[in-house]
């Protein structure tokens, strides 16, 4: 591949080579992935053999680069154009081939049927967005169709109906927002998504979006130009219906099971999607502090210095060159040293990362991981 | 103190002459500036000393031929001066008193004497009157009793006139100042059986001075403003249906359409009591272009209007005295090609003058909105 | 006519010290506008005769700006005040009499405001160009 | 009268500053095609003195009437060209400059409309050019003295100049002592000199010099007046009574700069660690020799530099110029106190180019400070101690680094208060947010606004020799108006043709400085020559325009205006 053009394309030649994106790699660590370094290759070799670099696939588009880089460079958009070269040569591995054509037929990455897509609300009374309301409700692939994941959307649901918001969601006609398929190199199919994307949010005429993953929210809030359409994540929504005293907290979370006694110790774990790259910070610990017997404490690594789960950019469905070491498993063990019960997240990949990792650790007993929005619902 | 001129024998006219003598002869003033009939029968203003020339004395007479103010500025401006006392009509004294804030005339040692007016034809409306069917004096002063002013069948007051909704007078002594233009002399017409007596308000000393000194009730206070309400509401009327028209036709046409038939004489300018230049910026050596600038301007557009900025003449003129305007209406009385100029700036006027909350002729004290300012105003403007 | 295609004409008017500073430093830091402004320099905006903003309007100009200093910050105490009603005077005769008065802006820039400088002639250059172009352009009979 | 005019154009290339953009040859091509214009050139560098020899020839060879010279801003060299004008041999107002790079070619970048703009803009000039009238100049006298604002090492050295060459001198300090940052160092680089050495026997000098007024706690609030005639109001944050007023020729402004806060870099850790801590605190350490950390001597002290530096994520995009020597310095002081403790310093690019700067830099490695070439990314706590992470870029190689002391090289940046002066003055700001000087090259010291000049860091980052340097330039420039005794003032004032005058004191209303009068006798207006500012408020409001405004005339206006709509 030549290196010049695109080069100047994503304005590398600002870089100069101070080393803070490669340095706070959350996977340069334990893989060969050196991100600082092949921007380096880029400005000063002609070609780039990609064959070589099967680390590309590494990335978990945190962008924790992006965020540290002193110049405005944007190394993580470096990976994501290196990934099209690959994707648009189809050497790709096979599992991303896999989700990436289940988007492209069904709408989600899973391989779920379409018309599935709504199943997570059954019972559950939700108006349809096509006819009309203030906030589109976008549950997102993982929320829809995974088993575990799938208690978010409910809750969220019962919360909105609890507030009295005029909310309804796009039923089967939801499809994959592309943030992970953007990710994951596949321009022309995320193109596509957010072109009938926009033009279905746009014909809700809803003038505010309301998403229950980062990811989600990210795309939609950076990616698509929705004109005339506020985005925000679910987290932003809450704090401000309990600011608003639209919703009222009226006991402790219930947890089953639990049998200690007093406070719940919670810690919150930055998704990368809602913290590093958009700077919500305050939201989700607000509505912690809000709930009644929970304490917040904090891990060391917080906000700006969170660790990410290994889940994004398209690691759902690769496992990467090092799978031995996961992130994952470091940020629950930093987790239990807060001596928190629970970890909270506000993202559905981190969820069900940082859930197995509890397993994988053999943590069950010490740590539980909660969406949020769970604690939200049993203290309701 | 108000009081009542007598007229006896139903002569009113020879009532305010005699008023006015007195003035002369009791030496409160030099000379009165009033109008005057020619022994050709013509109506103009002069500057008289001669009591026995007031013989020829017409302020009543409904001709307006020019805005009085306009001559009151250089018997009056500068020093030494005689004692003047100046019959005017509320327009004039509008104007006078805008002249006064332009430093183009002084109210020093002067005695204004306004006069309600009961409307006024042009010149040449006036002579074809005084030559056909002659002017019925009678039925013109029994209309201020009435409020019922109508021009004499078949002919028609200025235009100005028909929507002039200020054509009373106030005394600056009375107190009562009925919204009317302020003198300190006023001849009430209206409400009055002017057959029988002027109803006049003045200051004591000078009444005194006069040897007016029998208090007389005259009409009352409340039957003069029933009929100036009533003259100001019919009048009202027709200016505002003026109005609306000539704003969609400035609306449609735009200016340069209203105005599209000017031959460029420049007597708006030159009638106009508040225009003062000395020399028109128009007529100024600014606006002296050479011959190579006009084929320029000519091979810019193709074609290019001659004399060359017309429009900028009349835009320039309403920026310098449309906030002055009194609507006297002299322009559109002097204007050969008949446009409505009067009508124009009273529109463009009104609309203008409401944005600084000025009225025109109102306040001497008042200064002119555009040399003074107030920090706090309009803190918007500028900033978007 | 296809809007895309026409290039409003703009004159402006600046202040010696606020504005005509600011557009020099709007060039110093380099910052983009459009190349519509013609600019001509005068000592404060309350020297600004309203006969210099209505000659080009009926020339055909598309937009006139006037840029003085903020208020308070005038270098001759008060000139822009003054500039104010002036301006508000004109733009008020210019609607009543049927003209567009949103061809005239005023607007306060100071030396220090290169972006604020850059930023209004590219809004008044858009502004003009959905606008389209000033019919006195065409109109020789004015 | 004269018979018609005859003018020479002047197309400026400026280096590539606007033949890049603009196309100059075509510019001067049509200019000489413009009514009257008997000459029209380009040339690379008008301002040069071949540039401005080529005016002089021109006016004596061509008997030119009239010079347009399109350039850059008159603020830069409208006396430059007058000057050549003069020498040429007419009066110098009958030049005109126009400005085609502030307004060409430095803000667009289409080629063919920026030379079409050019072309107007040069043709309105020359329609301006031909109605010009000679003018006299004109000039006032200065009041002795100045104002210098900011009490750290730029303003004490400028005070002690002006007040040397036997000027009286107001410093106004804000806080309550002069110093500034210097006072809080410990020693200072490349000598190793102890700050207090340096700074005391400085402000000593400046409290007992006979002609240095010392205003400690206080500000200014308020400015009036121009070059040689200023009038301050100060403040007095302690003092309750009448505040004075200062009335000086000139001003020099020397605030300084304020210290990056290393808590906008979170991923740091500042703030929260207390192990992690800025170059300034290490400073405090450094004086009082205590280094320890919890009790105990750190063995592994880490310097970054590059704090708040040459960074996009917050808006610095500069350089600070200091950080890389005074991290030699002080790494090389650790390494003298703790000779067991391992010190490294993570930088990304070493900039010691002051003199003297790269020897130290050789003797600081030499003593054993190691430098390891990468910015720390983040840092976070392990077992007590600091982890500082990042990437070994010359190893290629992420790496996590233990350390028990780290030290943030923070940068500078604009003060606070810089927006509130910028205003207070109108001085324009740099894209950085400091001050900015009138010319990056020639003019590093003056401003935009005459008669105030700026010294030391207000202006941009700087050591301590290049502050005293630019301070001393300060002061020199500061005092040309005070020594002169007069300053030029504007020369083209209003104007009354009696013969249009009407006398209706309009002018006399509007204009702030009592220069039109209504004469008693004749009742037309008369201007005062001495009080009039030329700012032309009388010509707007005058409707015959009796009053005008020299150089700004509605012939030469309306000329230029028409020209524009070619």
């Amino acid at each position: 591949m030549k290196t010049e053009s695109m080069a100047e394309q994503l304005e590398l030649f600002g870089c100069i080579q101070c080393g803070k994106c490669t340095g706070g790699c959350p996977v340069a660590r334990k893989t060969e992935l050196n991100i600082r370094s092949l921007i380096y290759d880029m400005l000063v070799e002609p070609e780039m053999d990609l064959k070589a670099h099967p680390e590309l696939w590494d990335c978990t588009a945190c962008f924790t680069c992006v965020e540290r880089c002193p110049k405005d460079v944007r190394p993580a958009e470096l990976i994501i154009k290196l990934r099209g070269q690959l994707v648009e040569s189809g050497r790709i591995p096979e599992t991303i081939g896999t989700a990436l054509n289940s988007i492209f037929r069904q709408g989600n990455p899973s391989g779920m049927a379409r018309e599935d897509r709504a199943a997570w609300a059954n019972g559950i009374p939700v108006k349809a967005a096509q006819e009309g309301c203030e906030i589109l409700y976008f549950v997102g692939c993982i929320p829809c169709y995974d088993p575990r994941v799938q208690v978010v959307p409910r809750a969220l649901v019962r919360a909105f109906t609890a507030a009295g918001l005029d909310f309804g969601t796009l039923g089967t006609e939801e499809s994959c927002c592309g943030n992970e398929v953007r990710c994951m190199g596949e321009e022309g199919l995320f193109e596509m998504l957010v072109e009938d994307g926009s033009e279905l949010i746009h014909s809700v005429g809803a003038n505010r979006l309301v998403t229950t993953s980062p990811h989600c929210f990210n795309t939609f809030k950076n990616e698509y130009g929705l004109d005339g359409v506020e985005v925000l994540h679910y987290t932003q929504l809450i704090a401000e219906l309990i600011e608003q005293g639209r919703l009222d907290f009226s006991h402790p979370p219930n947890l089953p099971g639990r049998e200690a006694e007093g406070k719940i110790i919670v810690t919150y774990h930055d998704p990368c999607f809602l913290g590093k790259q958009n700077h919500i910070f305050d939201e989700p610990r607000a509505i912690l502090k809000a709930i009644p017997g929970v304490k917040l404490v904090e891990m060391d690594r917080n906000r700006e210095r969170s660790l990410c789960c290994e889940g994004g950019g398209g690691r759902m469905w690769v496992e990467g060159t090092n799978v031995e070491e996961r992130l994952a498993s470091q940020r629950v063990h930093q987790a239990v040293e807060t001596g928190a019960e629970i970890l909270a997240v506000a993202c559905p990949f981190c969820l069900l990362t940082l859930e197995d990792a509890v397993k994988v650790q053999g943590l069950d007993d010490r740590l539980r991981v909660m969406d949020i929005m769970e604690l939200v619902d049993l203290a309701l | 103190m108000k009081t009542v001129i007598p007229v006896e024998n139903g002569d009113t006219l020879v009532a305010v002459r005699g008023f006015l003598k007195r003035l002369l002869e009791a030496g409160v003033v030099d000379a009165v500036l009033v109008p005057m009939e020619t022994p050709a029968g013509a109506v103009t203003p002069a500057l008289v000393s001669d009591s026995r020339l007031l013989d020829a004395a017409n302020p009543l007479a409904p001709v307006m031929g020019l805005n009085a103010a306009r001559v009151v500025g250089p018997v009056s401006i500068r020093e030494p001066r005689g004692k003047i006392a100046a019959v005017l009509r509320p327009c004039e004294l509008r104007a006078l008193v805008e002249l006064v804030k332009l430093k183009q005339a002084s109210l020093d040692d002067m005695v204004t004497i306004g006069v309600d007016c009961l409307g006024t034809y042009d010149v040449p409306v006036y002579e074809v009157m005084r030559a056909d069917d002659g002017v019925d004096v009678a039925a013109y002063l029994a209309s201020a009793q009435s409020g019922e002013l109508a021009p004499q069948d078949g002919y028609a007051f200025r235009d100005a006139c028909q929507m002039c909704e200020k054509p009373h007078v106030s005394a600056l002594s009375s107190g009562e100042r009925l919204g009317g233009v302020e003198a300190v002399v006023t001849l009430e017409l209206f409400g009055a059986d002017l057959s029988a007596g002027i109803p006049v308000t003045l200051p004591d000393e000078l009444a005194e001075k006069l040897g007016l000194t029998d208090p007389s009730p005259g009409p009352s206070p409340a039957r003069r403003r029933e009929i100036i309400e009533k003259v100001i509401a019919a009048r009202t009327q027709v200016r505002d249906a003026r109005f609306a028209e000539m704003d969609r036709r400035l609306e449609q046409e735009g200016i340069e359409g209203v105005f599209a038939a000017c031959v460029r004489c420049h007597n708006c300018m030159t009638v106009c009591p508040i225009c003062y230049c000395k020399t028109c910026l128009f007529k100024s050596p600014t606006f002296d272009h050479e011959p190579l600038q006009y084929m320029n301007w000519a091979h810019r557009k193709g074609a290019y209007r001659l004399p060359a900025d017309t429009m900028l003449f009349h835009l320039t003129r309403l920026n310098h005295i449309v906030l002055s305007c009194v609507g006297c209406g002299m322009c559109t009385s002097a204007c050969p090609a008949e446009l409505p100029v009067g009508r124009v700036f009273r529109t463009i006027g009104q609309q203008v003058q409401a944005v600084f909350d000025y009225v025109p002729g109102g306040n001497v004290e008042e200064p002119l909105p555009l040399i003074t300012f107030r920090e706090d105003e309009w803190m918007e403007v500028g900033e978007e | 006519m296809n809007n895309n295609a026409f290039e409003p004409k703009i004159v402006a008017f600046l202040c010696n010290w606020c504005a005509y500073t600011g557009a020099d430093l709007a060039g110093t830091s380099r910052i983009q506008y459009p190349p519509n402004v013609r600019i001509i320099r005068v000592m404060c905006s309350g020297s600004v005769d309203p006969t210099y903003v209505l000659k080009p309007l009926l020339d055909g100009v598309d937009g006139v700006l006037i840029g003085g200093c903020h208020p308070g910050d005038c270098h001759y105490q008060s000139g822009n005040y003054k500039a104010r009603r002036r301006i508000i005077a004109l733009k008020q005769i210019l609607k009543s009499a049927g003209f567009d008065d949103d061809r005239v802006w005023l607007r306060w820039i100071s030396a220090s405001e290169g972006g604020r400088f850059a930023e209004t002639v590219t809004k008044m250059t858009e502004f003009l160009k959905e606008k389209g172009p000033n019919p006195m352009r065409r109109e020789w009979a004015v | 009268m004269e018979s018609q005019p005859r003018i020479g154009v002047y197309v400026c290339h400026c280096g590539t500053n606007i033949a890049a953009m603009v196309d100059v040859e075509q510019v001067a091509e049509f200019a000489a095609t413009l009514p009257h214009v008997v000459v029209a050139r380009d040339y690379l560098y008008m301002c040069s003195d071949p540039g401005q020899t080529l005016i002089k020839q021109d006016i004596q060879e061509q008997q030119l009437t009239r010079v347009v010279v399109a350039a850059c801003s008159p603020s830069m060299h409208e006396p430059t060209f007058r000057g050549a004008t003069r020498e040429g041999g007419i009066n110098p107002y009958f030049m005109q400059m126009i400005n085609i790079r502030e307004q060409c070619s430095w803000v667009h970048t289409d080629r063919e409309k920026a030379t079409q703009k050019a072309k107007a803009l040069v043709a309105s000039a020359v329609a301006k050019a031909a109605l010009l009238e000679p003018l006299e100049d004109r000039e006032v006298g200065v009041t002795p003295g100045a104002v210098v604002i900011g009490g750290g090492v730029a303003g004490m050295i400028a005070a002690l100049d002006v007040a040397d060459a036997g000027f009286p001198v107001y410093l106004v300090e804000k806080s309550d002592h002069l110093g500034g940052h210097v006072a809080d160092l410990n020693r200072v680089f490349p000598t190793l000199e102890s700050a207090k050495e340096l700074i005391e026997p400085l402000i000593k000098r400046v409290q007992t010099h006979p002609h240095v007024t010392v205003l400690l706690n206080s500000q200014v609030t308020g400015l009036e007046g121009y070059v040689g005639n200023f009038e301050l109001q100060v403040t007095n944050s302690k003092s309750e009574g009448p505040n004075p007023k200062l009335s000086v020729g000139s001003i020099i402004i020397a605030t300084g700069y304020d210290i990056f806060d290393p808590r906008r870099k979170p991923e740091l850790g500042y703030g929260q660690y207390p192990n992690v801590i800025t170059s300034l605190e290490m400073e405090h350490r450094l004086a009082t020799g205590d280094l320890t950390v919890d009790g105990r001597s750190p063995q592994n002290v880490a310097f970054i530099q590059c704090v708040g530096s040459r960074d996009a994520q917050v808006g610095n995009l500069y350089c600070s110029r200091v950080c890389c020597m005074y991290t030699a310095k002080q790494s090389r002081l650790v390494r003298e106190l703790l000779p067991q403790a391992r010190v490294t310093v993570f930088f990304i690019d070493v900039r010691v180019f002051g003199k003297g700067g790269e020897e130290f830099y050789d003797e600081t490695r030499a003593k054993r400070v190691r430098y390891r070439r990468g910015s720390v990314s983040e840092i976070y706590q392990r077992d007590g101690r600091v982890v500082l992470v990042g990437e070994d870029t010359l190893l290629s190689r992420p790496i996590e680094f233990e350390a028990d002391l780290v030290v943030l090289a923070v940068g500078m940046e604009p003060r606070a208060d810089t927006a509130t002066l910028s205003t207070l003055f109108k001085l324009p700001r740099s894209a950085d947010g400091f001050f900015m000087e009138s010319h990056p090259k020639l003019r590093p010291v003056d401003t935009v606004v005459d008669g105030v000049f700026l010294a030391g860091c207000c202006q941009g980052p700087k050591d301590i020799p290049d502050t005293v340097a630019q301070a001393k330039a300060a002061a020199s420039s500061a005092l040309i108006p005070l020594i002169l005794g007069t300053v030029p003032v504007e020369s083209a004032t209003a104007v009354v043709d009696a013969d249009l005058c009407a006398g209706c004191g309009m002018c006399v209303d509007v204009c702030p400085f009592g220069a039109p009068a209504l004469d008693p006798l004749w009742g037309v207006s008369r201007v005062n020559a001495v009080l009039c500012k030329g700012c032309g408020a009388c010509a707007a409001a005058c409707p015959s325009k009796a009053i005008q405004m020299q150089r700004f005339t509605p012939e030469q206006i309306m000329a230029q205006v028409d020209a524009l709509m070619e």
